[in-house]
């Protein structure tokens, strides 16, 4: 049975769809990153999360620095254009709020974990990693031989989180989703999933085919909710550009402990319902 | 992309990280195909655009394939690199369509430590990796970049800090422990064609592929490189001196970089 | 060095980027088939050649009945919703006109053959084949085990064919194409081969976007030839209506070897430079 | 979809082809997400979404995920089927991403030889393979369609060449050689559901596997059935009839292949 999927609010969808414990992929590349998923994650209180991304940035380095996540699996952790994820920083450096496992990969190694996980197949194939440290400190990385050639080649295993979050430009009235502009690794990471949130900026009647687009049938996502500006300071292009003054802010408020908490309680806690 | 030419006054004295990004812009051609990775690399390969190499095509690792900017994008994934592009693709498939077949001819990569063999460490500063004392942002698609790639070039600041006998962490090959290392690791792209610095420019040895110095920028001498680098510093008998931006691509450069809405790392 | 692809006549290009003894794929799926190039093969006289596709249709029909194929790498050969392709059967069952040497797969294990071919990897794991007679026969299917879970897989070699010709709406002055549509393994079928002819309805001066569009770079394609109608029977959605008569018409032509050379003297090789 | 409707005396006969197809569009749910092959399974399928299924989602190996013909296709590649898709793929993306992970429901294949265990062959006919008596098309999207639906529904008319005691070669496979082979051979749909003739409905027996008459089409008899089966056939304990066609579902299939511009195999 094709499910079609379930038009609800962000508090429900988080609630009913992101569990204590759970792998949990918020995944955008640059732009339409679903920064306001991650603010009602954090508002919810989740604990010991897995937290899976390519490029964790700002909305990871707060659910880390709020002390939501146990472990996080990635393959580059910055403020891209600005310099380093200081909360990020802060819990590998000196387990601030508390330890944060890593489990660490290139981005091609990364992608194909989700290519596998979309596949339905336990493991992925790459030209990656040799010479590196990384299989070192990385048991998910092995060598698999070609069964032709004799090449030996990387392994990765297919990602699979319990849920993948994605921020979209909009979905239609039977909750099939579009986006366009830089899709990254969105549709991919929804397919490895076992549950999927999306959230939207608007829902309309039919969709208007774009070009570019990716379109996800209704029944490949699991909850839809309407969060217009859900991806601030990301951006979702035709609706909204990237707020870039709130990435270089956000170096400032994040280098320093009380900084970060007055942020969290003022601007991300105190206004329920609001975006950080 | 026309920049707007400053009186030639202005262009009399640069700053060291513009004599670097000019001389990483001279290392690319039009028919290039250049994968771009964010700040200095970026900075140079949209110089090169809009200086002397207006088809070159660059490839940002969010799936841009042949983008145009307009103006410096702050990160890679800005609104303007899909709007100009040829073509926007998923970031599977440029790694596994594009990067991973040896399509793309140039790799440009920065560094946070760079040893004698231009191996790159861009993950943890420290002994221990569990408990760094400096942990940077990681790998991103730098090891393929440094793999596949027809050639790469390293843009990086040259210090002590940086240049180290021994990296904390190879993230990125470039020659592994020398001559052949390349080959016997299966890495299909040829590597490192050359370090470019604020001081000068490095390139391996054609036997040993060990970093050797072979232009000093004007102005600097062998002992500021020397100084500035952690292990004892080959230099090149036919050592020569970079040629000095000219008005035409310190002016180009100074209007890119005011079109850049945001601070670069 | 990016080369820009070059423009030049289909003749010239056959001539050139096709020679006896090739691997020729001449990709498509129903939309978009390269008939006139298929066409001008048969014309020059090409001999020994391999040919691959996924589906094998008239025009491989044309050409093994012409006695250009030595061997042909596939999935499925048939006349769409219509029957058998006589041709290929004449060739398998008579050796006639001449043997014909098969490599034989399902389109899974076809599809993952190029995608690896496109990807530089020497070979693509997927679920198939399994409980089949079909890795009896084909060698090119080997059980390859998962380093992580231990679940045996099948493996297929990557394809690269020496060149792949394909048909597309349409390609700019620098020689970007693009086409839109059904887009089938168009895009990994030019990326694996080392050389690689697009024809296309047209040239214009800039690419519009299109939704659905495939772009294809125009350093990432070896010629170009314009060929308006160069799909015909098959269609160019948006230029052409798919010519369901002239398939229907085909099994009569082709169940008989007397009325297939009449149709190849004088409806093929006849009227030079008109299409089939 | 609405078909119009013909006047009821028309209704009252059918053709034993009509009376299969029908059957097997009575398969279809609306939820369903449907995995269709050309010729008898999608003139099926698209009877279904025009009578009782409308919200069946289809899904053809061109690409076309969520087709909604409003004429029968001739092929799996028309260009129908993209203009009405929800979205339409690569081949390699409809392979890997939908049909392998077990995303479709149902696949609806046909056959040129079945066993009793309801594999199938579509590759050739005679012993052996390198000279066939009939060279058949081959495989196809069948074998990992047989695989990886959840369940499969094969549509094929009963002759005794074609339901034979030994397939001449397994293209595909339904139950292997008996219970427990599917999951054997690592297969993870739970495989074919029923086969539908132009004589009647057989259904996996459920500790064997063994096809089993379960049902006769209106106005044939069991031994109509046993003589176009190559193996001692198993008949259910509550063999029953298949519902004749409503006027309704013959009136829409009627005005559907008028819809259809060429021949179908």
């Amino acid at each position: 049975m094709a499910e079609p999927a379930r038009v609800t609010t962000l508090a429900e969808a988080v609630a009913s769809l992101v569990h204590d414990g759970d792998v949990v992929a918020l995944e955008g590349f640059t732009h339409l990153i679903p920064f306001a998923a991650g603010h009602e994650i954090i508002r919810q209180g989740r604990r010991d999360l897995t937290l899976v991304r390519m490029t964790p940035d700002l909305v990871y380095d707060q659910l880390i620095g709020a002390g939501c996540a146990a472990k996080l699996v990635f393959s580059w952790g910055g403020n891209p254009g600005v310099g380093s994820l200081h909360r990020f920083r802060d819990a590998v450096e000196h387990n601030w709020p508390r330890p944060l496992e890593l489990e660490e990969h290139s981005h091609a190694g990364m992608a194909n974990r989700y290519v596998a996980g979309a596949s339905g197949l336990p493991f992925a194939i790459l030209r990656g990693y040799s010479g590196t440290d990384l299989p070192e400190r990385t048991p998910n990385i092995k060598p698999v031989t070609c069964p032709f050639t004799g090449e030996v080649l990387a392994a990765v295993p297919a990602l699979q989180p319990d849920v993948t979050i994605i921020h979209a430009q909009r979905a239609d009235a039977d909750g099939n989703v579009q986006m366009w502009g830089i899709t990254g690794v969105q549709k991919e990471a929804v397919l490895a999933a076992r549950r999927s949130l999306v959230t939207v900026e608007e829902i309309v009647d039919a969709l208007t085919p774009v070009p570019g687009q990716v379109v996800l049938p209704t029944w490949a996502v699991t909850a839809i909710a309407v969060v217009p500006g859900g991806a601030h300071p990301s951006y979702a292009q035709g609706y909204s550009e990237r707020d870039n003054d709130y990435y270089v802010a956000w170096d400032a408020i994040s280098r320093d402990r009380e900084a970060f908490d007055r942020w969290l309680q003022e601007q991300l806690l105190a206004p329920v319902g609001g975006a950080g | 992309m026309s920049a707007s030419v400053q009186p030639p006054t202005l262009a009399q004295e640069w700053s060291a990280d513009e004599m670097m990004t000019i001389a990483a812009a001279r290392q690319l051609h039009a028919g290039d195909t250049c994968f771009v990775g964010i700040g200095l690399p970026s900075t140079a390969a949209n110089l090169a655009r809009a200086t002397h190499a207006q088809g070159l095509v660059l490839i940002y690792e969010s799936g841009c394939i042949g983008a145009k900017p307009t103006r410096l994008p702050l990160s890679i994934g800005d609104g303007v690199l899909a709007d100009t592009a040829d073509a926007v693709v998923s970031v599977p498939e440029v790694f596994n369509y594009w990067l991973q077949p040896g399509r793309i001819d140039i790799g440009f990569l920065g560094a946070a430590q760079l040893d004698r063999f231009a191996n790159i460490n861009t993950t943890v500063i420290g002994d221990t990796y569990d408990r760094p004392r400096v942990r940077l942002p990681g790998a991103g698609g730098a090891p393929e970049i440094a793999a596949s790639c027809g050639e790469v070039v390293v843009i990086v600041r040259q210090t002590k800090r940086t240049f180290v006998e021994t990296l904390d962490f190879v993230t990125s090959v470039g020659f592994g422990t020398g001559a052949g290392d390349r080959e016997r690791l299966g890495l299909r792209g040829s590597g490192p064609r050359m370090v470019i610095t604020d001081l000068g420019i490095l390139q391996p040895d054609p036997q040993t592929c060990e970093l050797t110095l072979t232009h000093l920028h004007p102005g600097k001498a062998v002992d500021d490189v020397r100084e500035a680098t952690g292990w004892p510093l080959a230099v090149s008998a036919s050592l020569s001196t970079t040629e000095p931006p000219t008005d035409h691509e310190l002016a180009t450069l100074r209007s890119l970089e005011a079109t850049k809405s945001g601070t670069d790392s």
